[in-house]
């Protein structure tokens, strides 16, 4: 048996985790961490997809994996900026009190 | 009492509001590496800057000064030792002129010289040290400080052969020296004279052009000469920042008006001016003691009617001070005829220049705390009392 | 005093360096002395200590004894128990009891002496004030001890030196101690053979004096 | 698939934790190691770069901000309780549930994915390479450019919060210089409240 | 069968080149003498070897220890640790017992398990990253294709364990240790993964054995083809020392213990042999990241002069253990502390663009080879001035910046 169907649950329920930790987490950071989450489900599928579906000469797989790397690395590193910019202001890094659009 | 709060130091560094549960409330000490005894700054972080530090003194509080006051005038010889025990022959000395004052002794000029040659040697070895201690605290892994304390030792040892001891020597008497120098010592001074020019040399290359020496120590620290001098700050600290102020030349007392020498001066009082005024102050007392050395006259190391026993000065009151290494170093006795002064006050130089402290750190990192801290050069003997 | 025009340049920092040129002179330093504590003495001065010991320097002082005369300590002391030592003795380590016979007459020596030198600070004021060369420094320092009351108390017996101690000690001072004392000594004899000289000539009954010593109180 | 049944539940736990601990800096650091298991399992099946590269991108850079951050704003000692605000869990599990169901529906029904396809070969950097400059080049380019920008901003936000902080700024050097600003500053430096600590 | 038969394929047994190995061999043999089955024999002889490497580098580690100790104290003129055995040899032995029997404390705000993970953490990646480094020709304990990045990749670890272990404390000293820690390695990882990328570049491969064989020869007879010996490889060799010097935290970047300041950094709460395994982690992590210097600037394994190919080329990796280590006591010994913001300052401004200009450096170096693998003339007029050209500008910037120059110091008449 194929553990693909295994990998595409656990990357499905890694996914779930990291949305309802966006939903409900009220420190931004933590919303990160939830994003992350995601990303990771994402890329499992990406690895699964290469490794146990139709063959990928191209390693397309892989590539797109390695490219969402960067891009969460990069995403992570701003995002953080912004939290850090956001908690100079407000000194806190509660979403419910980073409401205000001006500084 | 409180200015305008827009145009003050603290608030200028504390411009963004900043809520007290974000700040990091360190202890630094009683405990600490680089707090050069039983010393504590409260310090009020926010990251590593400085917002707040508060300075707790009295953990080495010995009630020395209550302590003074009842016992004889002699019995306190021994106990100024314990003051500032990097440089015990300069707190004698002023301990010593303030009684001689009181009761108006002479001190014969072999006697002068005697002390004038101690109190030099107590600041090299001072200043010496310092720029081990201040390059500890800097992190550099003890060599300035080994190199400073191999040539400390070597003048400790002429004081224990002099004086008996090595740091608490109790050696000045009112009226003179408690004993003459021994044989061949003036010559071993003369040559440790001789060599230390070339540690010197030695010590500024090894410090001077450091670049992470200077990049620590360039701008950090500096007060405004005024706030200074209303600080009541004394000694290398005060002179750094440009201030003439040397009680040897101000205030001459001894027979300092005899020897050529001059007071070097900074510009701005940061750190690193602090380290190079006192290097070039230990090359003036490298001329002193050149000059002293060479016109060491003889006779009696004491007053002939030096009392030691039942030593009544009379009533009266004096304050007399000398340039210590770290600054003006005072003794203020109130007599009222008995053998035991009625009030024994000292001004220490350490505890009043580290006074300003929180003025220098704020707005500065933790790790510069350490360094102004180092440069004010204080011993907690002194501070604490 | 004012600022002069004399200014001078501190050794040589160039206008232009090199950044870490400043840190490879430093560490040129740093290597001389490095190879230089193998062979220059003055750059290695350890003294490894239980093996080789430092000279000590006949100045030296540390805590006091007491000094008598000839072999008896208990007899040769020269103590008489006149407490200057302990009132100003400036941590009040030392007690003195003086030995009285049985009227309650001073015998001019103590009974008890105790110096407790973990509170002694080494300040040499006894000896100093001692009008009786009685009390010198000593130049020991071995003396850690496991107990730290009674180890550290030590009483007349442990405190007795003697002379020749003294002698071996610091041989100037004593030297010139033993000078000074062999002339008041021999005064006395003097004075003393002249007195009994008298008593005898006065053929009085006169009891036969024990020709000890009689210090001045 | 040893490595798959070893390996999933200690992710999906690890995971779990992450979304539900209390304590910020555990949550960041079972994320941490959520990511690390992950990068394990893609080792096991034979993705060497991809894991190699997922430990040192995620575990040395991504966690590490995300701890690092958590230091900076100190909120990693505030207990955050999902738990204790049932409002939010009912609407987050009311949101997620349905996105779940609909995921594991679409896998179910996959069964006729092409089974037990040939198991791709580990492969080599060479080949990778290769087709990374290639086939992907423009792809390569683009991220290039994404990341420069990100270097470029991320650099500008830190300036601009550095420039608010007086810290260490040169002005605050020379503004000690013009003393009767700061002739108070005696005074001044014994203004402050005492503080908790200060007994 | 002979236990010591010779012709079962390699090289002799007792070759100087196969020493390091022997063990290893020897185990094999024992078993295939006994006639253990295949996976045994050769899971065995793995184990055997990967116990080889980390038993020499936890000798190493004792005896740096002790050597750093005495070479410190004789820069400060002393002597040194001297009285448990024969000039102080076992010292470490002693400290060991010390360590061993001391109190483990763990302070009542601590979070345990992490507390406990951090020191057993630290010491991990160090090895880890120490089993893929060529220590001889025929030495590579695990020869792995991506060795360079498994080397970056387990050193993320040692960034999570200072963290966990200055925060798990649940003290202050610790978290400020930590926090200095983690923007200190961030920075200086940067600038040191990037200025192995121009090596990669120049190898075509990752693995590290395939880049000492890169460097073998020499240039004009007598100059070896180490990478540290072109434009670019001289600039990045100067960039990943001090890089290395940061990553390993030793002076004057130990700034995460820095003593004077922050009493022991994120290792202030720890105390008996957990405390020890932070040493030995910095430890082993700085034979670490010496060794992956040497193999990557320095030749790993290979002579320095021509006609020295006689003597085992992992003498020769030792050899230059020893002096990149020894370099590292030298600067401990006299160096001041950098402070944090002068140090995320030259991280930045000053190692990062030096860093990313050797990736086109390296890169037009190849550009210009010849057919034959020799560099003309175009090679360094081109690299030489790219390279140059940042340094003294850099150069510069310094002088302005902090320049004792400025300063005058005058004499008060009396």
């Amino acid at each position: 048996m194929t553990p693909l169907p295994l990998l595409l649950t656990l990357s499905s329920l890694l996914f779930t985790l990291g949305l309802f930790a966006v939903l409900t987490r009220r420190n931004v950071i933590l919303i990160l961490v939830g994003i992350e989450l995601m990303f990771n489900a994402a890329n499992i599928n990406f690895i699964a997809f290469w490794r146990y579906g139709p063959p990928d000469p191209d390693l397309i797989g892989p590539m797109f994996v390695l490219f969402a790397i960067a891009i969460a690395a990069a995403e992570a590193a701003v995002g953080l900026a912004i939290i850090l910019m956001g908690f100079r202001h407000t000194r806190s890094t509660d979403l419910n009190r980073l409401d205000s659009l001006h500084g | 009492m409180i200015s305008d709060p827009a145009t003050s130091l603290t608030s200028a560094v504390l411009a963004p509001a900043v809520d007290d549960d974000q700040l990091l409330h360190v202890s630094l000490g009683p405990q600490h590496p680089s707090t050069h005894g039983v010393f504590r700054m409260n310090v009020v972080l926010d990251g590593e800057t400085v917002v707040r530090l508060k300075p707790v003194f009295g953990y080495l509080h010995r009630n020395h000064e209550k302590i003074a006051e009842g016992t004889s005038y002699l019995a306190s010889m021994p106990y100024t030792d314990r003051l500032d025990y990097i440089c015990p022959l300069s707190n004698n000395w002023a301990y010593a002129r303030a009684v001689e004052k009181l009761a108006g002794i002479e001190v014969p000029e072999r006697a002068e010289f005697i002390r004038v040659i101690l109190a030099e040697l107590t600041r090299l070895i001072n200043h010496t040290a310092f720029a081990g201690f201040i390059l500890g605290d800097m992190g550099a892994w003890g060599s300035a400080l080994m190199y400073a304390f191999r040539e400390r030792e070597k003048i400790l040892d002429l004081f224990e052969e002099l004086t008996g001891a090595r740091m608490m020597a109790n050696f000045m008497r009112f009226g003179g020296c408690r004993n003459d120098l021994p044989d061949g010592w003036s010559a071993k001074v003369s040559k440790l004279v001789d060599e230390y020019g070339p540690f010197l040399d030695e010590m500024e290359k090894f410090l001077v052009g450091n670049e992470i020496l200077l990049s620590r120590t360039l701008n950090v620290g500096s007060l405004p000469k005024e706030v200074l001098i209303n600080g009541g700050i004394t000694g290398p600290m005060l002179r750094a920042a440009g201030v003439p102020y040397d009680i040897r030349k101000v205030d001459p007392y001894g027979i300092y008006e005899r020897f050529d020498f001059r007071i070097p001066l900074g510009a701005t009082g940061d750190c690193y001016d602090r380290i190079m005024i006192r290097f070039l102050e230990m090359r003036e007392s490298l001329k002193i003691l050149h000059q002293a050395l060479d016109q060491l006259p003889d006779g009696s190391f004491i007053h002939p009617k030096a009392k030691i026993r039942n030593f009544k000065p009379p009533l009266g009151e004096a304050y007399a001070r000398i340039e210590g290494p770290k600054g003006e170093l005072g003794f203020h006795l109130i007599s009222d005829g008995s053998t035991r002064p009625y009030r024994y006050r000292i001004r220490p130089p350490s505890f009043i220049n580290l006074t300003l402290i929180e003025d220098m750190c704020l707005g500065l990192d933790l790790a510069d705390v350490v360094v102004i801290l180092g440069s004010i050069d204080i011993v907690l003997g002194e501070v604490d009392r | 005093m004012e600022p002069s025009a004399d200014i001078k340049r501190l050794p040589a920092p160039a206008r232009w360096s090199i950044p870490g040129i400043g840190l490879l002179k430093g560490m040129v330093v740093t290597a001389q002395n490095m190879i230089q504590s193998y062979y220059r003495k003055e750059r290695m001065t350890t003294v490894q200590y239980p093996e080789e010991r430092a000279p000590i320097s006949p100045n030296f002082r540390n805590f006091p004894f007491l000094c008598y005369d000839g072999e008896d300590p208990k007899a040769g002391l020269r103590c008489t128990a006149c407490t200057i030592c302990e009132t100003e003795c400036p941590p009040q380590c030392i007690y003195i009891v003086l030995e009285r016979d049985a009227n309650g007459k001073s015998l001019k020596r103590p009974k008890v002496f105790d110096i407790d030198v973990s509170v002694c600070m080494n300040c040499g004021i006894c000896a100093e004030v001692c009008p009786f060369d009685s009390i010198y420094m000593d130049g020991e320092y071995e003396l850690s001890k496991q107990d730290r009351f009674n180890g550290l108390l030590f009483h007349l017996d442990r405190l007795a030196k003697s002379a020749d101690y003294h002698m071996k000690l610091r041989p100037k001072e004593a030297g010139e101690v033993a000078a000074r004392r062999k002339v008041e000594v021999d005064k006395k004899r003097a004075v003393q053979a002249a007195k009994d000289a008298k008593a005898q000539t006065d053929k009085d009954m006169a009891k036969p004096e024990p020709t000890t010593k009689g210090e001045p109180a | 698939m040893t490595a798959l049944l070893i390996l999933s539940p200690l992710i999906l736990l690890a995971a779990l934790g992450a979304v539900w601990l209390a304590r910020p800096v555990h949550a960041a650091l079972l994320l941490a190691l959520t990511l690390v298991l992950t990068a394990v399992y893609y080792l096991a099946i034979g993705a060497d770069f991809i894991g190699l590269v997922q430990l040192m991108v995620y575990v040395g850079a991504v966690a590490m901000l995300i701890v690092f951050s958590l230091l900076i704003t100190r909120s990693g000692d505030e207990a955050e309780e999902i738990a204790r605000r049932p409002l939010v869990m009912v609407v987050g599990l009311a949101c997620t549930l349905p996105v779940l169901l609909v995921l594991l529906h679409s896998i179910s029904r996959a069964g006729n994915l092409p089974p037990g396809a040939a198991e791709s070969p580990a492969f080599s950097l060479a080949q990778l390479g290769t087709a990374l400059f290639t086939t992907h080049a423009p792809a390569v380019l683009t991220v290039a450019v994404l990341l420069t920008a990100v270097m470029i901003g991320a650099a500008l936000f830190a300036r601009g919060a550095h420039a608010s902080s007086v810290h260490r700024d040169a002005s605050c050097v020379t503004e000690f210089s013009s003393a009767p600003r700061h002739a108070s500053c005696l005074t001044e430096s014994t203004r402050k409240p005492p503080t908790p600590n200060d007994s | 069968m002979s236990l010591l038969d010779m012709s079962s394929g390699g090289p002799s047994l007792w070759a100087p080149e196969w020493l390091p190995r022997l063990p290893q061999r020897l185990v094999e043999m024992l078993l295939q003498y006994f006639g253990a089955p295949e996976w045994l024999v050769t899971t065995a002889g793995w184990i055997t070897a990967a116990a080889t490497v980390v038993g020499v580098f936890l000798g190493g580690f004792a005896l740096l220890s002790l050597v750093e100790r005495k070479t410190l104290a004789r820069v400060q003129n002393r002597l040194g640790p001297n009285r448990a055995g024969w000039f102080g040899i076992l010292q470490p032995v002693a400290d060991g017992i010390k360590m061993l029997t001391k109190e483990d404390i763990v302070p009542a705000k601590a979070e345990w398990l992490l507390h406990l993970a951090a020191p057993i953490l630290i010491v991990m990646p160090s090895i880890l990253a120490l089993g893929v480094i060529p220590y001889g020709r025929e030495w590579t304990p695990v020869p792995l294709e991506l060795g360079l990045l498994f080397f970056f990749s387990v050193g993320a670890f040692t960034e999570l364990a200072v963290f966990m272990a200055g925060w798990a404390s649940g003290s202050k000293f610790p978290m400020l240790g930590a926090m200095r820690a983690i923007s200190q390695m961030v920075s200086y990882e940067l600038p040191l993964i990037i200025t192995t990328v121009g090596v990669v570049m120049i190898t075509g491969s990752l693995a590290l054995s395939d880049i000492v064989e890169h460097q073998v020869g020499f240039h004009l007879g007598f100059i070896p083809k180490w990478n540290i010996f072109t434009p670019w490889g001289f600039s990045a060799g100067i960039v990943f020392y001090i890089a290395s010097i940061a990553e390993a935290n030793r002076c004057p970047f130990d700034l995460p213990e820095g003593e004077s300041e922050i009493v022991a950094g994120h290792m202030t709460e720890y105390s008996g042999f957990k405390y020890a395994l932070f040493f030995m982690g910095e430890y082993l992590g700085l034979f670490a990241i010496s060794g992956l210097g040497i193999t990557l600037f320095l030749g790993g394994w290979q002579a320095p002069l021509p006609g020295l190919g006689f003597v085992p080329s992992w003498i020769w990796f030792f050899a230059k253990l020893v002096v990149v280590i020894m370099s590292y006591l030298w600067i401990r010994a006299t160096f001041p502390r950098v402070r944090i913001d002068q140090l995320m300052r030259f991280a930045w401004l000053c190692m990062l663009p030096m860093a990313l200009l050797t990736i086109p450096a390296a890169g037009i170096w190849v550009f210009t080879a010849n057919p034959d693998g020799s560099h003309g003339i175009l090679g360094w007029l081109t690299t030489v001035p790219l390279l140059l050209i940042p340094w003294i500008i850099i150069t510069i910037i310094f002088n302005r910046r902090i320049s004792p120059a400025t300063r005058s110091y005058t004499f008060a008449d009396s």
